[in-house]
C-alpha cells in the first residue's frame, strides 16, 4: 500500500522531470502529463477506497540531526486519499483541457510540467506525515504557481503578477517557517504525529499555532495578504483553475485541517482565524459583487469560499473535526475548477474575459451554459448541488461551535458566513444574468495603464485591468481553435461531479453534515437574494454593479488600493536596501578605505621626514635610545 | 700561550676569511692588475669559512664548540688570568645557533661576492685598486660577523662588531656615486654614534657585573649572586643593586645593535646607504649586516636571559614601530632597492619580535626568522642585481620588472618566491614559518596587542611586496604578446652566458630557499 | 675626602668643562684644540685612577693622533677660522640635544651613583699593574688583539681607498661634469681612470 | 684610595655633554668630537669599574685601549669618508639635504660597452633610455 | 599514499603549468588530467578515510597529517569535483586575458591544492599554511586574470582587498592558533577536539575563541567584514568567482567548527551571541544589499554575504543539529554559488558586464539552457525546498531556536525570526534577478547588441552546469547523503569525544 502513496508523490514529479525534457515534443509531452495525472488519480482512487492508515511510509529515510528526529513519513488516511484523489482528479482535468487550451502555446510543454511539479507539491503535503515535507510541497507550490502565472512572462503584468504572488506568499511563510520550527521544538521531532501528541511549553505552541495560521493567510490569501490571488489572474486560465480549485490555496485549509487538533485545544489561534476568515470571506465576497471581469470575480470568489472552509476550523468544535473544511475544499474543488475552465472556454469563445465582453456570450454555448449554470449555482449554494451540501456543514458545523461553547469566535464566523451567502448567491447571479442575459452590450474595454518597472524596484506600478487583455490577446494569438472532444468532456465531467460531488463525502467524519433549520434558511437566503439580483438588474439587461457609485466601485474594482499598500511596503524596503547599500559603501567600507588613506598619508609624511638627513637620523636615534632606556629601566626594575 | 688552548680548527670560520683578506692584499701587491683573482680568494675564502662553521651545526643543545679557553688550569699560572669562581669561559664559544649564524653569514657573503663578480673585459689598467679593496674589506666584515657570533666576552665582542661595520661603511663610500656618500655619510655617523653607545653600554655591562664576560653567570652576579655563589676571599663583592645598570646595558645594546639591525627610530640612514651602494653591497648590507648584528644581540640577550624572562617593553615598542614605519614607507616607494631597504626596516621589526620574550625560546625563533628573512632577501638582491646587469639605469624601478615573467620566468619565478616569502604567504612557506615561529614566543608571554599589531602588518608587508610581484606576473602594455612569443626563450640564454657567476650566485640562493621552503625543517632545526 | 679625590675633583673639573667648552664653542678650531685638553685631562684623571698605561695611550692615541687627525680634517675641508653661527645646528635640534644629554646623564648618574656609592680602590696596592695589563693582552685577550690589528688595518686600507676614490672623482668632475652638465653619467665613467 | 663615584659621575656627565655636542653640531667633523665624548665616557667607566679591587683579567684597563685603539680605526675612515663628503658637495654640513639624484644610469659604475648592445639584440625598446649612457661612454 | 597523491597531484601539476607557459593542448590535458586525479583520489579517500602522518617541522611540532573525517569529507568532495568543473568549463572558452593559458589553470589547481590541505590538515598550524596557499594565486587569478572591462585599479582594488583582508585575517587567526597551541601543548587538532577546552581558563578560552572568529570571520564573511568579497567577486574570472565562492569562504566556516567550536566550547557559548547577531544582520544585510544591486555579480556575492549568515548562526546555536545544519549550509552554498557563478560568467562573458540595469534580451526562450540553470540557481538560492539550500537554511533557523543550554535562547529565538525574514528577501531579490534577467523585464528597451539574445550554453559548459543542477536537486532531495557523512563527527565534536573517521 505505501508504495501507492510513494507513487502518488514521486510520478507526477517524475512526469515534470520528463516533461521538461521532452518539452518541444507537444504530443509526447501532453501525453506524459495527462496519462501520469491519470494513473495518479487511479493510485488516487484507490488510496482513498482502502487507505492503509498509516503514518510512518518511508520516504527518503529519517534525517541523522542529532536530537531532532526528522524521520519524513508519509501518511495515508481516509482524509488524505480523498483529497489526494480530488486533486488528482482536477489536476487530471486541467492537464487534459490544457492540452487544448494552450495547444499553440511555445511554451505548453513547460506549462504542462510545471502543473505536474505543482501536483507534486500538493499530494506531497496531502500525503506528508511530517512538518517538514508539509513546508516543502507547501513551498514548491508557491514556486509553481510563480512559474505558472508568470507563464506569459512577455508581459509585464503577468511578471509582476508571478512576482507578488511569490512575494507575498512567502513574506507570510515568514511565520510559517517560524511555526513550524516552533512545533518541531515543542514535540522534538518533525512528525506529525509526534507533534500532535507532544504536550507542554504553551508559548511554543501558540507561536507556532499562530505562525501556521499567519502562513495559511498568506497562500490562502486571507486579509490583508489576498491582493495576490485577484493579480493572478494573469496566468492562464487552466494555471487560475489549479491554483484556486484544488491545491495551492486550499493547501492551508489541509495543512490546519491536519493540526487540527492542537487548534481545537487552542483558542487564541482559532480566534485569530476566525477573525481573519470572517472579514475575508465577507470583504471578498463584496469584491466579488462588482468586479468587471469575469476571471477577478472568480478569484474573489476562491479568497471568499477559500475563507469559508477556514471558518470551519476555527469555528467548528473539536469533536467534530476538521471534516467540514474538508469537505468544503473538495465542493470548492469541483465546482471552481469547472467555473474556471468554463471561463476559459467561454474566453476563448468570446476573445475575452471582462464582463462587458462577455455579455450574453454564454446563451448559444450549449454544454458550456448548463455547465456555466451548474457552477454558478454550486457556488450559490443551490442544493441539491455539492456547493450546497458542503457550505452548509460548514455553516452547520460553525453553529454547533457557536452553541457548544465556541463564543464570539464561532459566531462571528456564523454571521459572517450568513451575510456570505447571501452576497455570494448575489454575484452568482448577476454573473450568470451578465453572461446569459440576451441584450448584447457593447461597453469599452478599459485602457489598459502600460506597466513601467524600473529593474532594481522591487515594487511594480499597478495595472488592474490587464487580465482581459491577456486573455484577448491570447485568443487573437492564437486563433479560435475549436474546443477538443476531451478538453469538453472535461468540464463536462466537472459539472457532473459538482452535481453528485456529494456522493464522495460520505465516506468523511463530519464531512457532510446539514442541519434542516440552517439550511432552509440558506436555501432561503439564496433565493431571496437571487431575487433582489434579478430584479435590480431588471431582469438581466442591466448591471447590477452598475448600480454602486463609481466612486464607490473604481476603487472597489482594484481591490481598495491594497496594490498600492504593498507597492508601498516594497517601497520602503527598497528604501531600507538602498541606505543598506550606502551604509555598505560608505561606512562599513569606510574603515579598510581609511587605512588605505592613513597608510598613504602617513607614508608621505614619513617620506618627507627622511630626506637622508643625517642630523635628523641622529636626532632620531638619540631620542630613541633615551626613550627605549628610560623605558627598560623603568620596565625593568 | 699556555694559558690559552687554542683550537685553530674551532676558529677556523673565523680564520679562512682573514687569510683569505691577507692573501688578497699580498696578490694585489704582487700583481695590481688582478681583477677577477681577488674575488676568486674572496669567494673561496667564505666558501671554506661556510664549510668549516659545518661541524658547528650538528651540537646539541648545551655543547658548544669552543677555544681561547681560561681554564682551571690557567688559573693555577701564577699571574696568569684568573676568573675565580667561575665555570669555564672561553672566547670563542660556537654552539648550533652561532653556527648557523656563521654559516648563514658566508653563505650570505659568498652570494654578494658573485653578485659583485667583476666584468669580463677589464677596464683601463690603472683602475686597479677597487676590487681587491672590494674583496678585502667584504672579507673584513665577514670576518667580524663569525666572530661576534661566537664571542663570549666584550672585547672579543666589541671588536668583532667593529670589525663586521667598519668596512661595510668603507665599501657604502667606494661606489662613489653622489647618493653612496650620503649614505655613507648617514651611515657613518650614525654607526659612530650608535657604536658609542653601545661602548656605553658595555663599559654598564662591565661595572655592573664586574665581568667582562657575556655569560649568565656573569649576569647574575650583578644581583650580587657572584660574591655569594663563590665565598672566596679573592673574589669580587660589588653593589648588589646592579640590575638597573644591566637593564640600562641592555637596552644601550640593543639600541647600538638595532642602529645595524635598522631598526625604528636609529633607522634613518637605511633607505639611503641602501639606494646609494651598488646592488651587491646592499645585499651585504641587507644580509651579513645583519646577521653581525642580530648574533651581537643574541650574544648579550642570551647572557640576560638568565635574569629570568623580562619582558622588554623597548623591544616590544621598537619592534612595533620598525614594522610598521618599514611597511608604510615600502608601501611608497618605486624604487626596488629602497623598497628592500624599508622592507629591511619592517624585517627587522619581525626579527628582534619575538625577543620580548627573552628566553630561549624567543632568542631560536629571532634567529630563525632572521635567517628566513637573509634567505628570501639574498634572492630578491640578486634578482635585482642580475635585471640591473640586463636593463641599466632603470632597473631600479618597479616597472622595471613588467613583464618579466614572460622574459625570463625562472628569474621571475625566483623573485616571486623570495617576494612571497617575504610576505609571509605560500609559496614562500618558509616565510610564513617564519612568521610563525616570531609569533609564537610573543604570544607564549602574552603580548596580544603586539600579536595584533604584528598581525596588522602582516597584512601591509603583504601589500609592499605584492606591489612588486603584480608588476613580476603583469605583462608591460602592449609588449604582452611579442615578449610572450620571443623574447622568452633566447633571453634567459643570453643571461646565462654573460653573467654566469652572478647567476650562479642566484641561483644558489634560490635553490636553497626552496630547499628550505620545501623542508622548512632544514632550517628551523639548526636551532634546536 | 682623600688627596685623590681632591685631585681628581680638580681634573675631572677641567675635563668636563673642557668638554663642555669644545661642543659649545663658536669657533671650529677650538672645538677642536678644547677636545685636545678634554682627553688630556682624561688622560690625567686615568693616572690619579692609577692606570698610568691607559693615561699614557690616552696621550699616544687620542691626543697625539686623533685630535690631529680631526685638525687636518679641519684644515682640509676648509674650516674657517674664527667664530662661525653655522657649525650650530637649530636651536630645536640643539635644545633636543641638551635635553636629551640632561637625561643621558641624569640616567647615567642615577643608575652609577648608587652603583659605586661608597665604592673605593685602593690605589697603593694597584691591582693592575702595566706589567699586568700587558699580560692580560697578549695572554687572555690575544684573540680580541688580534682581530684589532685586523680591524686597524682594514680601516687604514679602506680609508685610503675611500680618499683615493676622492681624488680621482675631482678631477673628473672638474672636467668631465664641466663638459657635459647634463650628462650626469660622466663622472661614473671616470672613476675607472687610475 | 679614591672614591670611585667621582669618575663615575664625570662618566655620566661627559657622556651627556658628548650627546648634546653630537646634535648641537652640524659640521660633521665637530660630531665627531661628541662622539669622542661618549666614547671617552665609556671608557672612563671602565677604567673606573676595572679600579674595583678584584676585578678580573685586568679586564678594565685592556677593554679600555681596545675601545681607544678601536676609536682610531673610526676616525680614519671617518675623516676619509668625510673627505669625500666635501669634495663631492663642497660642504660638511649634516644638516643639508643631500643630493640623491642618481648620477650614474646603473649600479658601480661599470657598465661596459657589450651590455647595451646585447640588450639591443634582446630587441628591448630601451635605446632612448640608455642614450646618455652611451654618450658618456663615448666621451669617456 | 592515496591522499599524498591527491594533494601533491594538483600541486606539482600546477607548478609544472606555471613554469611553462603555454596554451597547448598538452597544458590543458595536465590540467583537466590531474584535476580528475585528484577528483577519484578524492573519492578513494573520503571513501578509506585515508589518514597520513609524518614529522614535518620538528621544531614547531608540525606534523605533516592529514586525514579525512566527517566534518572535512564533504568539503573534499565538493572542492575536488568542483575543481573539475572549473577547469571543465575554463578549457571549453576563452582563456581570460591576461596571461597564459597555463598560468590562469595552474593558478586553480593551487587554488585547489590549497583547499585540499586545509581541509584535511589535522594540525592546527599546517591547517594555518595550508589556508594561507590559496592566496597568492587566487590574488593572480583576480589581479591579472580579472574583469579586462574595468579600469587596472578596480582590479587592483578588488584583488588588493581580497588578498589583504584575508590576510589579515588569517594572520589574526594565527594568533589564535598559536594562543591555543600554546596553552595545550599541542598543534594537533584532533588531540584539541579531545581535550574540549580542558585547561583553559573560560576567559582565556573566550579571548582565544574571538581573535579567532574574527581573525575567520573576514574569510566566512561575517557581516562588517565582508566589503572584500563584492569586488573580488564581480571582478574574478569565473573560475575565480567559482572557487572563491565555493571553496574558500567555506575555508572560514570550516575553520571555525575546527578550530573553534571543538577546542574551546566555553569561549565559543559565550561569543555565540555575537556570532548570531552578526550571521543574522550579514543574512538581513546581504538580502537588502541584493535588492538593489545593479551588478549581478555583485549581487551574488552579497546573497552569499547572506547564506554564510545562516550558516553563522547555525554554529552560534552550538547544537548537533547546528553544526550538522551548517555544514549543510556550506555545502549548499558552495554548489549554488558555483552554479550561479558558471550562469552569470558565461553570460557577462557574452554580455561585456553585468549590469542588470542595462536592458537586454530575455533568456527564457531564447537560451532556455541559461534559462533553466539561472531559475534553478536562483530557486535555490531563495532556499526552495528540494533544492539543497533549503535543509542547511531551514535546520539553521531550527537549531538556533532550540540551542544549546549554554546558549541565549531568547536572542537566538529573536535571531531566528530576523533569518526568516531573511528568506523573504532572499526570495524577493532572487525573483527579482529572475524577472529581469530571465524573463526580461525591460527587455523591450533593449537596444543595438543588448536586444540580441545570447548564444545559448554548449558543450562542456552546459555539462558542467547541468552536473551541478543535478547535484542541487538530488542533494535537495536526499540531505542524509550529506548529513550522514558528518553526522558522527559532529556529535564527537561537541561533545569532546574526538571527531570519529
Amino acid at each position: 500500500m505505501s508504495w501507492i502513496v510513494r507513487m502518488i508523490v514521486v510520478l507526477p514529479a517524475l512526469a515534470a522531470l520528463v516533461g521538461l525534457v521532452t518539452r518541444r515534443q507537444r504530443g509526447l509531452a501532453a501525453a506524459v502529463a495527462v496519462s501520469v495525472s491519470a494513473y495518479v488519480a487511479v493510485l488516487g482512487l484507490i488510496q482513498w477506497v482502502a487507505p492503509s492508515r498509516t503514518a510512518d511510509i518511508e520516504s527518503i529515510g529519517s534525517l541523522p540531526l542529532g536530537d531532532l528526529s526528522v524521520p519524513l513519513h508519509l501518511l495515508s488516511d481516509r482524509v488524505s486519499g480523498l483529497v489526494a484523489f480530488v486533486v488528482a482528479l482536477v489536476v487530471l482535468g486541467i492537464q487534459v483541457f490544457t492540452a487544448w487550451y494552450l495547444r499553440d502555446d511555445p511554451r505548453y510543454g513547460q506549462f504542462a510540467a510545471t502543473v505536474s511539479l505543482f501536483a507534486a507539491g500538493m499530494l506531497l503535503l496531502v500525503q506528508a506525515g511530517d512538518l517538514v515535507l508539509m513546508l516543502v510541497g507547501w513551498e514548491v507550490m508557491g514556486w509553481c504557481s510563480w512559474l505558472l502565472i508568470g507563464h506569459d512572462s512577455e508581459r509585464a503584468a503577468a511578471r509582476r503578477a508571478a512576482y507578488k504572488a511569490f512575494i507575498v506568499t512567502r513574506v507570510a511563510d515568514i511565520a510559517m517557517v517560524v511555526g513550524i520550527v516552533a512545533l518541531s521544538v515543542r514535540a522534538r521531532s518533525t512528525d506529525l504525529m509526534a507533534v500532535l501528541t507532544a504536550t507542554g511549553d504553551g508559548t511554543l505552541l501558540t507561536i507556532g499555532l499562530v505562525g501556521v495560521v499567519i502562513g495559511v493567510a498568506g497562500k490562502s490569501g486571507l486579509v490583508p495578504f489576498h491582493d495576490w490571488l485577484p493579480d493572478a489572474m494573469e496566468g492562464p486560465t487552466p494555471a487560475s483553475a489549479l491554483i484556486h480549485a484544488a491545491t495551492m490555496v486550499a493547501a492551508g485549509t489541509y495543512v490546519i485541517a491536519r493540526l487540527f487538533s492542537l487548534y481545537a485545544g487552542h483558542d487564541g489561534a482559532r480566534t485569530l482565524l476566525a477573525v481573519l476568515t470572517a472579514v475575508t470571506m465577507v470583504y471578498a465576497a463584496l469584491l466579488a459583487l462588482v468586479q468587471t471581469d469575469l476571471k477577478r470575480m472568480l478569484a474573489y470568489s476562491t479568497l471568499s469560499q477559500i475563507a469559508i472552509m477556514l471558518s470551519a476550523l476555527a469555528a467548528a468544535p473539536a469533536e467534530l473535526g476538521p471534516g467540514a473544511g474538508i469537505a468544503h475544499l473538495v465542493g470548492h474543488a469541483f465546482f471552481k475548477a469547472l467555473l474556471f475552465l468554463g471561463a476559459g472556454w467561454l474566453s476563448v469563445l468570446a476573445g475575452a474575459t471582462a464582463v462587458a465582453a462577455l455579455r450574453g456570450r454564454l446563451r448559444p454555448t450549449g454544454a458550456l451554459r448548463w455547465s456555466m449554470g451548474i457552477g454558478l449555482a454550486a457556488l450559490a449554494g443551490v442544493p441539491p448541488l455539492i456547493g450546497f451540501f458542503t457550505k452548509d456543514t460548514v455553516i452547520d458545523a460553525a453553529l454547533e461551535g457557536a452553541t457548544g461553547g465556541g463564543g464570539f469566535r464561532a459566531w462571528l464566523v456564523v454571521v459572517a458566513l450568513f451575510v456570505t451567502v447571501v452576497l455570494t448567491a448575489a454575484y452568482c447571479t448577476r454573473a450568470w444574468l451578465l453572461l446569459d442575459s440576451p441584450v448584447a452590450a457593447t461597453g469599452e474595454l478599459p485602457d489598459v495603464e502600460p506597466a513601467v518597472v524600473a529593474e532594481e524596484d522591487v515594487a511594480v506600478v499597478t495595472s488592474t485591468d490587464s487580465a482581459d487583455d491577456a486573455e484577448v490577446e491570447r485568443v487573437h494569438a492564437h486563433g479560435h481553435a475549436p474546443i477538443t472532444l476531451p478538453a469538453a468532456l472535461v468540464v463536462s465531467v466537472l459539472a457532473a461531479l459538482t452535481v453528485v460531488g456529494t456522493l464522495f463525502l460520505v465516506s468523511l467524519r463530519g464531512g457532510v453534515h446539514v442541519g434542516l433549520l440552517s439550511a432552509l434558511l440558506s436555501v432561503l437566503l439564496v433565493a431571496g437574494a437571487a431575487y433582489a439580483v434579478w430584479s435590480l438588474s431588471d431582469r438581466g439587461r442591466l448591471d447590477v454593479a452598475d448600480r454602486v457609485p463609481g466612486r464607490v466601485r473604481e476603487p472597489a474594482v482594484r481591490g481598495f488600493g491594497v496594490d498600492t499598500a504593498y507597492v508601498g511596503i516594497g517601497r520602503a524596503v527598497t528604501a531600507v536596501a538602498r541606505l543598506v547599500v550606502t551604509l555598505d559603501r560608505d561606512v562599513v567600507d569606510a574603515y579598510p578605505r581609511a587605512t588605505a588613506v592613513v597608510a598613504r598619508a602617513a607614508g608621505r609624511a614619513g617620506e618627507r621626514s627622511h630626506r637622508a638627513v643625517p642630523s635628523l637620523s641622529l636626532l632620531s636615534l638619540l631620542v630613541g635610545v633615551v626613550v627605549v632606556a628610560v623605558l627598560g629601566v623603568a620596565a625593568w626594575r | 700561550m699556555k694559558g690559552l688552548a687554542i683550537d685553530y680548527t674551532t676558529v677556523l670560520p673565523a680564520l679562512l676569511p682573514v687569510a683569505g683578506l691577507v692573501l688578497v692584499l699580498v696578490a694585489d701587491l704582487v700583481n695590481p692588475r688582478l681583477r677577477r683573482v681577488p674575488y676568486a680568494v674572496a669567494a673561496l675564502a667564505a666558501l671554506g669559512s661556510a664549510v668549516a662553521t659545518v661541524p658547528g651545526l650538528a651540537l646539541g643543545g648545551g655543547t658548544t664548540r669552543e677555544t681561547f679557553c681560561l681554564t682551571g688550569r690557567t688559573a693555577a699560572w701564577a699571574t696568569a688570568p684568573t676568573v675565580d669562581g667561575l665555570p669555564q669561559v672561553c672566547l670563542w664559544q660556537a654552539d648550533a645557533l652561532g653556527s648557523t649564524l656563521q654559516l648563514a653569514a658566508a653563505f650570505a657573503a659568498f652570494v654578494c661576492i658573485a653578485l659583485a663578480w667583476p666584468r669580463t673585459r677589464r677596464r683601463r689598467p690603472t683602475d686597479s685598486t677597487r676590487e681587491p679593496v672590494e674583496a678585502v674589506l667584504l672579507l673584513a666584515a665577514l670576518a667580524g660577523t663569525i666572530v661576534v657570533a661566537a664571542s663570549r666576552d666584550v672585547g672579543t665582542w666589541l671588536v668583532a662588531l667593529e670589525l663586521a661595520t667598519l668596512p661595510v661603511i668603507a665599501l657604502v663610500a667606494l661606489s662613489g656615486r653622489r647618493a653612496a656618500v650620503a649614505g655613507a655619510t648617514q651611515l657613518l655617523v650614525t654607526s659612530l654614534v650608535s657604536f658609542a653607545l653601545l661602548v656605553l653600554g658595555v663599559a654598564l655591562w662591565f661595572a655592573a657585573t664586574g665581568s667582562p664576560f657575556l655569560t649568565p653567570d656573569a649576569a647574575l652576579s650583578s644581583g650580587g649572586a657572584f660574591s655569594a655563589a663563590s665565598g672566596a676571599p679573592t673574589s669580587v663583592v660589588f653593589p648588589s643593586v646592579s640590575a638597573g645598570v644591566v637593564a640600562l646595558a641592555t637596552v644601550l645594546v640593543i639600541a647600538g645593535v638595532g642602529f645595524k639591525l635598522s631598526l625604528v627610530p636609529f633607522h634613518a640612514w637605511t633607505p639611503t646607504a641602501y639606494a646609494g651602494s651598488s646592488v651587491p653591497i646592499a645585499t651585504f648590507l641587507a644580509t651579513v649586516s645583519k646577521i653581525a648584528a642580530l648574533a651581537a644581540l643574541l650574544v648579550v640577550l642570551r647572557a640576560v636571559a638568565a635574569l629570568g624572562t623580562p619582558a622588554l617593553v623597548s623591544i616590544a615598542l621598537l619592534a612595533s614601530l620598525s614594522m610598521t614605519l618599514g611597511n608604510v614607507m615600502a608601501l611608497r616607494q618605486d624604487d626596488v632597492v629602497r623598497l628592500l631597504a624599508w622592507s629591511t626596516v619592517a624585517q627587522a621589526g619581525w626579527v628582534v619580535l619575538p625577543l620580548v620574550s627573552i628566553s630561549a625560546l624567543g632568542v631560536g625563533a629571532s634567529a630563525t626568522y632572521l635567517l628566513t628573512y637573509v634567505v628570501a632577501t639574498l634572492v630578491a638582491f640578486a634578482v635585482v642585481a642580475v635585471t640591473l646587469r640586463d636593463r641599466p639605469g632603470e632597473g631600479r624601478s618597479i616597472a622595471a620588472y613588467e613583464g618579466l615573467w614572460q622574459r625570463s620566468p625562472w628569474r621571475a619565478g625566483a623573485l616571486a618566491l623570495a617576494l612571497t616569502s617575504l610576505a609571509g604567504l605560500p609559496p614562500g612557506i618558509i616565510g610564513l614559518v617564519g612568521k610563525i615561529t616570531a609569533l609564537r614566543p610573543v604570544v607564549a608571554e602574552g603580548w596580544v596587542w603586539l600579536a595584533v599589531v604584528a598581525a596588522v602588518n602582516a597584512v601591509i608587508g603583504v601589500a609592499v611586496y605584492l606591489r612588486w610581484l603584480r608588476a613580476v606576473i603583469t605583462a608591460p602594455d602592449g609588449v604582452a604578446g611579442a615578449a610572450g612569443t620571443e623574447g622568452a626563450t633566447p633571453a634567459p640564454v643570453a643571461v646565462a652566458r654573460r653573467r654566469p657567476v652572478m647567476v650562479a650566485g642566484l641561483v644558489l640562493a634560490s635553490a636553497v630557499l626552496v630547499v628550505v621552503s620545501v623542508q622548512p625543517d632544514l632550517l628551523l632545526r639548526l636551532l634546536g | 675626602m682623600t688627596t685623590r679625590d681632591i685631585v681628581f675633583t680638580a681634573v675631572g673639573a677641567v675635563t668636563a668643562l673642557s668638554a663642555l667648552l669644545s661642543v659649545t664653542t663658536k669657533q671650529v678650531v677650538h672645538a677642536a684644540l678644547w677636545l685636545l685638553v678634554c682627553l688630556g685631562s682624561l688622560a690625567g684623571a686615568y693616572l690619579v685612577l692609577g692606570q698610568e698605561l691607559v693615561g699614557l695611550v690616552q696621550l699616544l692615541v687620542y691626543v697625539g693622533a686623533i685630535v690631529v687627525l680631526v685638525l687636518f680634517a679641519l684644515m682640509l675641508t676648509r674650516a674657517p677660522i674664527g667664530p662661525h653661527a653655522e657649525i650650530d645646528t637649530p636651536w630645536w635640534q640643539r635644545l633636543a640635544g641638551a635635553l636629551l644629554g640632561a637625561a643621558t646623564t641624569a640616567l647615567l648618574a642615577s643608575l652609577l651613583l648608587p652603583l659605586f656609592s661608597g665604592a673605593t680602590a685602593d690605589l697603593d696596592t694597584p691591582t693592575t699593574t702595566t706589567p699586568q695589563v700587558a699580560q692580560a693582552v697578549f695572554g687572555t685577550w690575544v684573540w680580541p688583539f688580534e682581530l684589532l690589528s685586523v680591524l686597524l688595518l682594514v680601516a687604514l686600507i679602506g680609508a685610503f681607498a675611500v680618499s683615493r676614490l676622492v681624488l680621482h672623482r675631482d678631477g673628473a668632475d672638474g672636467a668631465d661634469g664641466a663638459r657635459h652638465p647634463g650628462t650626469v653619467s660622466s663622472g661614473a665613467r671616470s672613476d675607472g681612470r687610475g | 684610595m679614591i672614591h670611585l663615584s667621582l669618575p663615575a659621575a664625570l662618566s655620566a656627565l661627559l657622556a651627556g655633554i658628548g650627546v648634546y655636542g653630537v646634535l648641537a653640531r652640524r659640521n660633521a667633523v665637530l660630531v665627531l668630537v661628541g662622539v669622542e665624548l661618549i666614547l671617552n665616557a665609556a671608557n672612563l667607566l671602565l677604567v673606573t669599574a676595572g679600579s674595583r679591587p678584584g676585578a678580573p683579567l685586568s679586564a678594565g684597563p685592556v677593554l679600555t685601549l681596545f675601545v681607544i685603539t678601536i676609536a682610531a680605526a673610526e676616525i680614519t675612515v671617518a675623516l676619509a669618508i668625510i673627505l669625500v663628503m666635501f669634495r663631492r658637495t663642497g660642504h660638511i654640513d649634516l644638516t643639508a639635504v643631500p643630493d640623491l639624484t642618481d648620477d650614474e644610469p646603473d649600479d658601480a659604475g661599470d657598465v661596459d660597452a657589450e651590455a647595451p648592445r646585447a640588450d639591443d639584440r634582446d630587441g628591448h625598446p630601451r635605446d632612448a633610455v640608455r642614450e646618455p649612457a652611451a654618450a658618456g661612454e663615448g666621451v669617456g | 599514499m592515496a591522499l599524498t597523491l591527491m594533494l601533491l597531484v594538483p600541486l606539482l601539476a600546477a607548478i609544472a603549468l606555471i613554469a611553462i607557459p603555454g596554451e597547448s593542448t598538452v597544458e590543458r590535458g595536465i590540467a583537466l588530467g590531474s584535476t580528475v586525479v585528484t577528483a577519484v583520489l578524492a573519492v578513494v579517500v573520503v571513501w578509506g578515510r585515508h589518514e597520513v602522518d609524518v614529522p614535518w617541522i620538528r621544531s614547531l611540532g608540525v606534523r605533516w597529517h592529514f586525514g579525512v573525517d566527517g566534518i572535512s569529507a564533504a568539503l573534499v568532495l565538493l572542492t575536488a569535483l568542483l575543481t573539475v568543473a572549473v577547469v571543465a568549463h575554463a578549457l571549453s572558452g576563452p582563456i581570460p586575458k591576461g596571461g597564459t593559458g597555463s598560468t590562469f589553470l595552474g593558478c586553480i589547481l593551487l587554488v585547489e591544492a590549497g583547499a585540499l590541505a586545509t581541509f584535511m590538515a589535522r594540525d592546527a598550524i599546517l591547517f594555518f599554511i595550508a589556508f594561507e596557499v590559496v592566496l597568492v594565486p587566487m590574488w593572480v587569478l583576480v589581479r591579472r586574470f580579472g574583469d579586462d572591462h574595468v579600469r587596472d585599479e578596480t582590479r587592483a582594488d578588488a584583488a588588493g582587498r581580497f588578498v589583504l583582508f584575508t590576510v589579515l585575517g588569517s594572520t589574526l587567526m594565527l594568533v589564535g592558533i598559536l594562543f591555543l597551541v600554546h596553552h595545550q601543548g599541542t598543534s594537533d587538532l584532533t588531540v584539541l577536539a579531545e581535550r574540549h577546552g580542558a585547561g583553559l581558563s573560560r576567559p582565556l578560552q573566550v579571548a582565544i575563541a574571538a581573535i579567532l572568529l574574527l581573525g575567520l570571520g573576514i574569510k566566512v564573511p561575517l557581516w562588517p567584514l565582508h566589503t572584500w568579497l563584492p569586488s573580488a567577486h564581480t571582478i574574478a574570472p569565473t573560475a575565480g568567482s567559482v572557487l572563491l565562492a565555493a571553496v574558500l569562504l567555506k575555508m572560514g566556516t570550516y575553520g571555525i567548527v575546527r578550530l573553534a567550536v571543538g577546542t574551546l566550547p566555553a569561549g565559543v557559548a559565550q561569543l555565540s551571541p555575537v556570532l548570531a547577531i552578526l550571521g543574522v544582520v550579514g543574512i538581513l544585510w546581504g538580502g537588502l544589499a541584493c535588492l538593489v544591486e545593479r551588478d549581478l555579480k555583485r549581487l551574488i556575492a552579497y546573497s552569499s554575504v547572506a547564506h554564510m549568515g545562516f550558516v553563522a548562526l547555525a554554529i552560534a546555536s552550538g547544537s548537533e543539529t547546528g553544526l550538522q545544519a551548517a555544514l549543510f549550509g556550506n555545502i549548499a552554498h558552495g554548489v549554488v554559488a558555483a552554479l550561479l557563478f558558471f550562469v552569470v560568467g558565461d553570460l557577462k562573458e557574452q554580455w561585456g558586464s553585468s549590469d542588470l540595469q542595462v536592458a537586454r534580451a530575455a533568456l527564457r526562450d531564447k537560451a532556455p539552457r541559461f534559462g533553466l540553470a539561472l531559475v534553478v540557481g536562483l530557486a535555490a538560492a531563495l532556499g526552495l525546498p528540494g533544492l539543497v539550500s533549503f535543509w542547511g537554511e531551514f535546520l539553521a533557523l531550527y537549531a538556533a531556536w532550540s540551542p544549546a543550554p549554554d546558549r541565549p535562547v531568547a536572542l537566538l529565538r529573536v535571531c531566528v525570526v530576523l533569518g526568516a525574514v531573511g528568506l523573504a528577501l532572499a526570495a524577493a531579490y532572487a525573483l527579482r534577478v529572475a524577472r529581469i534577467v530571465w524573463a526580461g523585464e525591460g527587455s523591450d528597451a533593449a537596444q543595438g547588441p543588448a536586444a540580441e539574445p545570447v548564444a545559448d550554453s554548449r558543450g562542456a559548459r552546459w555539462a558542467v552546469v547541468m552536473t551541478l543542477v543535478v547535484v542541487i536537486v538530488t542533494l535537495g532531495l536526499l540531505p542524509h547523503l550529506l548529513l550522514g557523512l558528518s553526522d558522527a563527527a559532529t556529535s564527537g565534536l561537541l561533545s569532546g569525544l574526538g571527531v570519529a573517521p
